[in-house]
């Protein structure tokens, strides 16, 4: 076993940006991507990508349409599996095997699902699950991935969708939910896992600014609580006031990254500087 | 005067119609129906048709005759017309060599039901007691079956088939302990090597049940039954049915009585 | 005589006969295929029609050509279509059998049925369409004609495939049933060629294998086409 | 044609005598298949080579040959083979009933194989992903997910098939099966009136199929309550204002 | 057919707010609701809602999530069949069939299909046609329902892509675009149409800060046009700055409506004023 541990993450070898915080090695990270390569085809979408999220950290992923930032979150839990590089999640490294001629895939499915179920995903698309109505997507995981007794997934469920505000739709079917409706469904649908990582993609572009204000107050008490979050958005405001890091995505390499009281004030590259001064 | 008609057979039948690998038809009823229609002095034509269609083909004139080894029947006489028989049915028993039934009494003779109706009976009566329990495959609806229903009715378990060679296989693999079939297709059959292991057992039947293979026709087709009958009475008197019959069958069914 | 001889091409062998009986089933088959698709897919145009009468006639047609024997469809189609003939025939004088072409008749008993099934087939897909991009095209102008000839048809394709492959195969069995007309395909010549030589299997086996074979040219197309009704779906790992 | 009720009355009767060995062969075979099918449909999403060509070219023979070639050879074919007679297989593949629900299961494993494939193809593959984004995999994503929504494409699809093996069952006359064709064959070449007894069969079977039409209906209504429009709001508070 | 003129809108008499601008009677209206109601099931969606919209408005439509916005919006082009109240588009009214105990329908689709293609829509979850690429997906209507020249329609299409910057993508599928790249593609497809009414249903939710920037300067510029627009939004800099007329729709009736400076500055309703100060 020991000659395939260089897939192993080697994080303080890769180049990376300057400001990045050098972890504490005391704390194993919650999520590490060390140079991560995506590619669909011949287009390259990811070029070595490196990002160290510890524990309890709030990581807002900024970027310009079309930058990588879905594909990222999205190797993070292995629904793509990078071409090159290496994930590692609370210090478990995800093994690849890699068959020359061929796309690289995860050894161990089992170990895949473990952490999977640790790393709850909010999708751009919600992806809520059409057969089933909402309380049931809710509860559709933990009892049956986590095992979690029925009955108490369902008033936790039911607790989400009142804190979400769409408790009277507990028994609609997702077809027949207004936009943002499904997407606080698919917010809840996260939380019920009781994750420890967060990948949030765009969970509040179908809100209101109002709705907005409350699903980001979820998240502050979240990241309060210790979980760890990655989150994709356009909201500068909640880049700047919750999270911790502010990573810059472009052309799928990391731009600017740093604490965002930092980069929102001394912004590096001209590219950032350039996105958020767009910001009307 | 050269009125044509057509004449349908089923082409699968032999060795009494069949068909060649280059598609054309043979058989004892092909070359028959050529010196038939010489007689009737009509241009003949003819065509092979499936047997399940046959009946309702000729009734929706698709074709005017046929001549496809059809025994006259009450059934059929219900719903076509025959002429005057221009072949008798001779059928008969066959079991595995060396099976049980291999030698039932009255091998080698043939009895008439019609003018032998005493020695008949008493041989199928023999022979009743011998089928008692044993499973017996026929032609489903042939004189065959009709009469494996009315003189075996009870005791003996009765399987109908398609056609002849299925029946054939089942005897050799020992699903049928003997299949009743017309005797001159059973002969040809077992000439084959895969039914070597088979043979003929008990008596040929004829007459009765059995009766004659004539012609069928359309019911209001008068005028050509009265050129078949004609024919074929000529061709049963001169012999010229019976060398037919010896050249194809090796025995002579050309109709007596 | 060896099964390489009897299945041959020479003076004893049925190979031509084989050969001729395979394009008839081939031809019968393509027939009764297409006329069924057209019928099909009118009956599931008319499934999903706003018109009451439109869906009735579509769900009773439906249900009784799948509910029935196949024999009896071609059989009716067969007799009935010579009585009628015939006696429009006798009208104007004309004598004996005036049918319409076995071959014909054969196609469209074929297709009549076929359609039935194809109808459920395009129906299932149909449903299986996601929403969304139906109502775009609403919203944006297309008429219903337009909307299943541009959008609905190609997406339905994609769910519609693998059952119009079986819809396929049940064709080219179903041909075999049309022997009863009397066309001579590959069931009716194996049969023929097992009364005639005695020699059930090697017909049949040969049948099989032909049946086969125009499975393995046919499952090309078929494969082919999914292939490219599926362009732009993106599938899960 | 004048109508002769009291034969079509008779040849009904006498045909109804058939339909329970119609039933059977169709319930037996259709179960026994299904099950086939299913497992060779997974094989064939397997995305694994030597699951996926075995179960490829079952289906490739067996929906490419005539269930009658089938029944013909699984019948009279096997028998032909001494070995077979005397292994313990035998006291099953004597019997025309097992042989024939034998060859109408292998055959209906392989036409469902591919419906069931259909099926799963469709289910959107964001839905997919968001199970496996929850660690969800293998049966268990099969099961709670992919199942559930495959199902409600593939009943219109399986509705034919199952028709298709009710009369499929008809070929079971030629090997000595007397269910409802096998019975109509015999009252045919007794009668010579094709049409009329075929009309009284046609209409079983229809009655038959109809049953099945109806209840693959109400079956996919029931599983499919989201494409129904909206039930009324279940709303036991009303809309609660967020302020 | 003077008897069932009953269904033509009668927009004077309906109880409308107070602050609405009467109509210029020298000009037709390019969209005219009046007194909508929309139901699913038991549930009444819209309780009635009048709107009227002059060629040449820009109107944005605000409101909470669940609000009714996209049903309002897909009533206008009959996606969605009011159960009362009459639509009319460009001064001609949808003659709508109601029989008794049955869900009312559109009288005549040649009509509907007529008006619709005047009206091109940008839906939500964008619905772009998955078995077309980018490309394809423009010039569908404009050939085929428009019978506009092919070659025309896709050098206005390639026109459009570039526009919206996804001009490489234009042989792509849709489900190989990312979020914000299909929503560009759906706002590109509309504008091919040249519709004189354009309805949008949140058509900035899946852009970054930047494009949004662009998007609103393409709709600044088609207003400048004179098009008509009625866009459902959250960006309430675009329905401060840009619209000529804010409506808020708050449970399916519109709470507060008229010029945006004047409702921003000076809100009539209660929800409006709270729904407005949420924005963060
Ligand atoms: N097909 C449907 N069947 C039943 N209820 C529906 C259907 N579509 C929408 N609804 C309900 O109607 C209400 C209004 O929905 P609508 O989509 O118009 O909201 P919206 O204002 O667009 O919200 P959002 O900003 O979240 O998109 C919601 O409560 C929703 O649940
Ligand atoms: N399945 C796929 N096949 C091919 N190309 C893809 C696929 N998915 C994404 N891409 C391409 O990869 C690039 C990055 O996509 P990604 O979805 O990660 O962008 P994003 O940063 O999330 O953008 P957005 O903010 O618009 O959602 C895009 O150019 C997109 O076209
Ligand atoms: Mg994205
Ligand atoms: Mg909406």
């Amino acid at each position: 076993m020991r000659c395939r541990r260089s897939v192993v993450p080697r994080p303080l070898q890769q180049p990376t940006s300057r400001r990045k915080p050098v972890p504490d090695p005391a704390k194993t990270p919650a999520v590490q991507l060390s140079n991560i390569r995506k590619s669909y085809g011949e287009h390259e979408v990811l070029h070595g990508v490196s990002l160290t999220a510890n524990e309890g950290d709030v990581i807002s992923i900024l970027g310009s349409s079309g930058s990588g930032k879905s594909t990222l979150l999205r190797c993070i839990n292995m629904l793509e599996v990078p071409n090159a590089g290496s994930v590692s999640i609370h210090g478990e490294a995800i093994t690849l095997d890699q068959k020359p001629g061929q796309p690289p895939r995860a050894r161990d499915m089992r170990q895949v699902n473990r952490l999977r179920a640790k790393a709850a995903m909010v999708f751009q698309s919600f992806n809520l699950w059409s057969h089933l109505t909402i309380l049931e997507n809710l509860i559709e995981a933990p009892v049956y991935v986590l095992k979690r007794d029925r009955k108490e997934a369902i008033a936790e469920a039911e607790a989400l969708l009142a804190r979400v505000g769409i408790a009277e739709k507990r028994h609609a079917y997702p077809a027949h939910l207004s936009g943002g409706q499904q997407q606080r469904a698919a917010i809840a649908r996260a939380l019920a896992m009781h994750p420890s990582v967060m990948l949030f993609d765009e969970p509040t572009s179908a809100l209101d600014p109002e709705l907005v204000g409350e699903v980001l107050k979820v998240m502050r008490d979240l990241a309060a609580e210790g979980r760890t979050m990655l989150i994709v958005t356009h909201e500068m405001g909640f880049a700047r006031d919750v999270s911790t890091r502010t990573v810059f995505l472009h052309n799928g390499v990391i731009e600017e990254e740093g604490a965002p009281a930092e980069v929102f004030e001394n912004p590096r590259s001209d590219r950032f500087r350039q996105f958020i001064s767009r910001d009307h | 005067q050269e009125k044509t008609i057509t004449i349908a057979t089923e082409g699968a039948y032999a060795p009494w119609n069949f068909t060649g690998p280059s598609g054309e038809l043979q058989g004892f009823e092909i070359d028959l129906a050529k010196v038939l229609c010489e007689r009737m002095k009509v241009k003949c034509e003819i065509v092979a048709q499936n047997w399940d269609g046959i009946i309702p083909s000729l009734n929706a004139k698709k074709y005017d005759a046929i001549m496809a080894g059809m025994s006259v029947t009450p059934a059929r006489k219900e719903v076509i017309a025959f002429s005057d028989p221009y072949a008798a049915g001779l059928n008969a028993f066959a079991v595995l060599s060396d099976g049980p039934l291999a030698d039932m009494p009255g091998t080698g003779e043939t009895y008439s039901l019609d003018s032998q109706e005493a020695e008949a009976n008493a041989k199928i009566e023999e022979i009743a007691a011998l089928l008692k329990g044993k499973i017996v495959g026929v032609q489903g609806s042939t004189t065959a079956s009709s009469f494996m229903e009315s003189n075996f009715k009870d005791g003996v378990d009765l399987r109908e088939y398609k056609t002849t060679e299925e029946h054939n296989l089942d005897l050799t693999s020992g699903r049928l302990d003997a299949v009743l079939a017309n005797a001159t297709v059973l002969a040809e059959a077992l000439g084959k090597p895969d039914m070597a292991d088979a043979k003929i057992s008990g008596p040929i039947f004829s007459g009765g049940v059995f009766g004659f293979i004539a012609v069928g026709l359309r019911k209001d087709d008068t005028e050509l039954k009265a050129q078949f009958d004609e024919a074929i009475k000529a061709a049963t008197a001169d012999g010229t049915i019976k060398d037919l019959s010896m050249k194809w069958f090796k025995v002579d069914v050309s109709p007596r009585g | 005589m060896d099964y390489l001889q009897l299945m041959g091409f020479g003076p004893n062998g049925w190979g031509y006969g084989m050969l001729a009986a395979t394009g008839m089933t081939v031809a019968v088959a393509l027939c009764g295929y297409l006329i069924g698709s057209v019928l099909g897919s009118l009956g599931a145009a008319a499934a999903f029609s706003r018109f009451m009468p439109l869906r009735a006639i579509a769900g009773f047609y439906t249900t009784v050509l799948r509910g029935i024997p196949d024999l009896l469809v071609i059989y009716l189609f067969y007799f009935g279509s010579s009585s009628v003939i015939s006696a429009v025939g006798a009208l104007f004088g004309a004598e004996g059998f005036v049918g319409a072409p076995a071959f014909l008749t054969g196609a469209m008993a074929i297709g009549v049925v076929s359609g039935a099934y194809q109808m459920q087939v395009f129906r299932g897909a149909v449903l299986a369409l996601p929403k969304g991009e139906i109502e775009a095209a609403r919203a944006y102008g297309m008429p219903s004609f337009l909307l299943f000839r541009r959008i609905i048809l190609p997406q339905a394709a994609r769910f519609a495939i693998p059952g119009m492959g079986n819809v396929w195969q049940l064709v080219l069995k179903e041909s075999a049933l049309i022997s009863v007309i009397g066309l001579v395909e590959i069931m009716r010549q194996s049969q023929i060629g097992a009364g005639s030589t005695r020699q059930p299997f090697s017909f049949y086996l040969t049948a099989g294998a032909l049946y086969l074979l125009i499975t393995f040219v046919s499952g090309r197309g078929f494969r082919l086409a999914e292939r490219r009704a599926m362009r732009g779906v993106r599938r899960a790992a | 044609m004048v109508i002769d009720f009291p034969f079509l009355w008779e040849s009904f009767t006498t045909l109804l005598n058939g339909v329970p060995l119609t039933l059977q062969l169709t319930a037996l075979s259709v179960v026994t298949g299904a099950v086939l099918a299913v497992l060779l449909a997974l094989m064939r999403v397997s995305n694994r080579w030597w699951l996926d060509l075995p179960a490829q070219a079952y289906i490739f023979v067996f929906r490419g040959t005539p269930l009658l070639v089938q029944i013909y050879i699984i019948y009279y074919g096997l028998s032909q083979f001494p070995e077979l007679r005397h292994s313990i297989l035998w006291p099953f593949l004597r019997q025309a009933y097992w042989c024939a629900a034998l060859a109408l299961a292998l055959n209906t494993a392989a036409y469902s194989a591919e419906i069931i494939r259909g099926g799963l193809l469709s289910v959107p593959a964001g839905q997919i992903e968001a199970a496996r984004a929850t660690g969800m995999s293998g049966f268990l994503l099969m099961r709670r997910i992919i199942f559930p929504q495959a199902l409600r494409q593939m009943l219109p699809g399986y509705s034919n098939e199952i028709i298709l093996m009710v009369k499929s069952t008809a070929l079971a006359s030629t090997v000595t099966l007397m269910e409802v064709t096998g019975i109509a064959a015999k009252l045919i070449s007794q009668s010579y009136r094709p049409i009329e007894v075929f009309i009284c069969a046609g209409a079983i079977y229809l009655a038959i199929n109809f049953i099945v039409v109806r209840a693959f209906a109400a079956l996919e209504y029931a599983l499919s309550p989201e494409r129904r429009p909206a039930p009324a709001s279940t709303a036991d508070q009303p809309e609660k204002a967020r302020a």
